[in-house]
């Protein structure tokens, strides 16, 4: 087996194991989290992909490996991600300050308020 | 001379491997996260260092060198600023108390004294 | 050929056991912390699959502001944190989604294993084409030619992003300083840092997006680490972040977008088409978007770490409750 | 003297995974931080011996970078520690009274 | 309201132009050290010339060098503004090669302790008086002292003593950092710190 395949094997699993977190875990960070893992695992499968297309460079006897229209891809998908994640992040963190809660399950009353100063 | 070189590296690396090992040990041996502290920027810095000194024979132009070694200077001054500021994260509460630290029965209050006949 | 097949077998698992561990710790700034261990990873893995421009992108982005960025919301989030671990779904349901998550990640496994041999592959086409951009790096030739709409929506959908976080202020905040990078002011280490770290990362920086355009690199690469140095310096306390009302940060905002369409319309009547160069001119035009983009890039991401706008005695009370 | 090196790389990157046994123990999260930190500059070196061992330069470009952010988690750590000031009650006693301690002046 | 940490300077904002002409000097030629250094840093990493031999290209990339070393110096002057007496550069080299030789017994001796079945640590605190004034010579002394064998500076007590943890309270630690102390002051001229 080659550590290309190795490496798409690791992509898999990592979408899985996100996509596990993201239903399983209460938490909306980790839920923010989790989903940057199932990205992160989407991204590594373009790498791979990447990678193994560029075996028609090699044949062709140019230098440079991989084949660089998914790895563009990647990059503006890592920025794009990071802008996501940024946003997702400052609504939860206005959700926590205005309703007392990092969950976005809302039928039940909130747990007791923090002891710190914080905004209300 | 080119043996001589690759031996150079094979030893410098080598040595550099074991002292990045010997931070790690000590990052799960020592007892407490100061002590943890003092092993990760001590060994990890000289063990980055010796890979470098062992890489320079490697790398041909002397631009190569340069940046091996500003690499390596980057590396010091982060861990520098690692060390520091984890340690001040966990820094133990009695501190922020006491003007004068008993320390240890072994080093006197006025230890640095000893600095006047410096 | 092993020893590179060791490299691989070694990361993949250690990708792996970081991952369960952000899936599976107790506590959310765990798992953040966990987190930015991983960005690392994921660039030396960026790097074994020869993707360098990809696993600089991955460790300017990925794993040092994202890690800013989670580490930071962890850290806030954390005083709401203990009830919610009490709500976990039960254990015949985590089952049940542990069932169909591994049949998931089992096919698209199975996908991997299938993938068509000889891979299809667009490179070869890129790399007759690149010479008629004048760039050599065939990335950045992919970026800002032959996928430029992709580049120019995303540039665009920044500035949005960052105006949903500034949307989140509350109204009497409003044209205030962003305040969720409360600087830390212990010591003097940090502010050593800042003022040590941020001219080499400026060189850095630059050069990234001019070497971008022939060798590994590029805009946002060196937007990233260009931003990176931005917050460094607002983190120790030594600059205050610009209001959002500042009419000429603003206008660094867009300028980038703003370059983008324009010369992208000029396209039309020069080249035959919106978003197409001149041959004659293709690498100077490529490089004036890239020095637009960079800048405003460098902005939304700094800002957009920096948060939205906090009210102004807040900000103050805050800074002095540090020092 | 290529394999030497990516054995080298391997075995570098090797120790510090086994570092990251104390992410999975902490006790504390500055213990994590310390794991986290510790495969930055490992990272660090595995990078600059790829780049040496595959001759490809922009390798250890990408090491440079690495160093040049190294010391961004943990500056990301302690702004987030000194913002919980009450929070994670969870973790250690050590993390906790560092993250709420203030400067006498 | 902010940080007492660098008294040296202005709160918040740095303003370092009421200096007046006493600093003019120095300064100039500070910033002329640090642009050449800076420009210096960019060659090795753009190594013009080295695969786009043509000369206009090589021109442009001595341009952008130059602009990016303009940039870095002028962010530098405004984070970093450059102590009123000059650096003594013999001194440099000996804290140089002092600070290297350092480092390594620093190395050496946590891997020493780490590798050693029975552990010999015997951690425990010193408050050291720094006489460096406070400012960017005392962070410095702070940064090279936290790579030196078995100290690591923890935090400032009440009296403006820096507080070290030790691995070894044993070792004469005191006299360590008496040593690198006065090194560090003499390459910064011998007053010590930047005032």
């Amino acid at each position: 087996m080659s550590g290309t395949t190795l490496f798409g094997l690791c992509a898999a699993a990592l979408v899985g194991l996100g996509l596990y977190g993201l239903i399983c875990q209460p938490g909306a960070l980790r839920k923010i989290l989790a989903f940057n893992l199932i990205g992160s695992g989407v991204f590594l499968l373009f790498g791979v992909i990447a990678q193994r297309g560029g075996g028609v460079l090699a044949l062709a006897g140019t230098g440079r490996d991989g084949d660089p229209v998914p790895q563009a891809l990647v990059i503006t998908g890592l920025v794009v991600a990071f802008a996501a994640t940024a946003i997702a992040v400052t609504l939860l963190v206005r959700l926590a300050e205005t309703s007392a809660r990092g969950t976005l399950e809302g039928d039940e009353p909130p747990p007791p308020a923090p002891s710190g100063e914080r905004r209300p | 001379m080119s043996l001589a070189l690759d031996l150079f590296t094979i030893v410098a690396v080598t040595l550099g491997a074991i002292f990045f090992l010997a931070g790690t040990v000590g990052l799960l041996r020592f007892p407490d996260t100061l002590t943890r502290l003092h092993a990760l920027t001590k060994a990890d810095n000289l063990g980055l260092g010796l890979v470098v000194l062992g890489l320079l024979p490697q790398t041909t132009a002397p631009f190569g060198w340069i940046g091996l070694i500003a690499v390596w200077l980057l590396a010091l001054l982060s861990g520098a600023t690692v060390g520091q500021l984890l340690a001040e994260a966990v820094r133990p509460p009695e501190w922020d108390q006491t003007r004068t630290p008993a320390a240890s029965p072994d080093v006197p209050p006025n230890a640095p004294e000893a600095s006047s006949h410096d | 050929m092993t020893s590179a097949l060791v490299v691989d077998t070694a990361l993949v698992l250690l990708v792996l056991g970081l991952a369960l561990w952000i899936t599976a710790a107790r506590a959310a700034y765990g798992a953040a912390v966990g987190f930015v261990a991983y960005g690392l990873l994921l660039t030396i893995v960026w790097v074994r699959l020869a993707a360098v421009d990809v696993a600089m992108t991955e460790a300017a982005l990925g794993s040092g502001l994202t890690g800013l960025l989670l580490l930071g919301a962890a850290a806030r989030l954390a005083p709401y944190e203990a009830a919610e671990y009490q709500r976990r779904p039960g254990l015949g349901l985590r089952v049940l989604v542990g069932v169909l998550c591994a049949a998931l990640a089992a096919g698209l496994a199975a996908v991997v294993l299938l993938l068509p041999d000889p891979a299809p592959s667009q490179a070869l086409a890129v790399a007759a084409h690149l010479p008629a951009t004048g760039l050599g790096n065939p990335v950045t030739g992919v970026l800002m030619a032959y996928r430029a709409v992709d580049t120019l929506l995303e540039s665009v959908v920044l500035v949005p992003a960052l105006i949903g976080v500034w949307s989140l202020s509350t109204e009497m905040a409003w044209g205030g300083r962003p305040g969720f990078l409360t600087p830390w002011r212990s010591g003097s280490a940090l502010p050593l840092l800042a003022r040590v770290l941020p001219p080499f990362g400026i060189l850095v920086g630059i050069h990234l997006v001019w070497a971008g355009a022939d060798d590994p690199g590029g805009k946002f690469q060196g937007a990233a680490v260009l931003a990176a140095m931005w917050i460094l310096v607002m983190v120790a306390g030594l600059r205050e972040p610009p209001r959002v009302s500042d009419r000429l940060m603003r206008f660094l905002l867009v300028i980038g977008p703003l370059c983008f369409i324009g010369i992208g319309a000029a396209g039309i009547r020069l080249a035959g088409a919106f978003l197409a160069y001149p041959e004659a001119y293709a690498k100077p035009l490529i490089l004036a978007i890239e020095v637009g983009l960079t800048i405003s890039v460098t902005a939304v991401l700094g800002l957009l770490l920096a948060g939205p706008p906090a009210p102004e005695p807040q900000y103050q009370r805050q800074s002095r409750r540090r020092s | 003297m290529t394999a030497f090196l990516l054995g080298a790389a391997a075995f570098i990157l090797g120790t510090v995974a086994l570092g990251l046994v104390r992410i999975l123990r902490g006790p504390g999260n500055a213990d994590r931080m310390l794991a986290a930190q510790l495969l930055g500059t490992g990272g660090v070196a595995a990078l600059l011996l790829l780049g040496v061992a595959t001759g490809v330069g922009a390798v250890s470009e990408v090491g440079l970078l690495l160093a040049l952010l190294a010391a961004f988690g943990s500056v990301a750590f302690v702004t987030g520690a000194g913002r919980s000031s009450d929070a994670s009650a969870a973790d250690s006693a050590a993390d906790t009274q560092g993250a709420t301690r203030s400067e006498p002046e | 309201m902010h940080a007492n940490q660098l008294p040296s300077r202005s709160p918040g904002r740095l303003k370092f132009t009421d200096d007046g002409a006493t600093a003019a000097a120095p300064s100039a030629l500070a910033a002329l050290a640090r642009g050449a250094g800076f420009f210096g840093f960019w060659l090795l990493l753009a190594r013009p010339g080295t695969d786009a031999p043509s000369t206009p290209d090589l021109a442009a990339d001595l341009v952008v060098g130059l602009l990016a070393a303009a940039a870095a110096t002028w962010v530098s002057l405004r984070l970093l503004p450059p102590a009123r007496k000059g650096l003594h550069f013999g001194a440099l080299a000996r804290f140089a090669v002092h600070f290297i030789r350092q480092s390594m017994v620093a190395g050496v001796d946590v891997a020493r302790r780490a590798f050693d079945p029975r552990l010999p640590l015997n951690p425990g605190y010193l408050a050291y008086p720094v006489r460096l004034a406070p400012g960017t010579g005392r962070a410095a002394f702070g940064a090279v002292t936290s790579l030196m064998p078995g100290t690591l500076p923890v935090g400032t007590a009440a009296d403006g003593a820096l507080i070290y943890h030790c691995l070894d309270v044993d070792q004469p630690v005191a006299a360590g950092l008496a040593r690198d102390e006065a090194l560090l002051a003499r390459v910064r001229g011998n007053g010590g710190g930047c005032r």
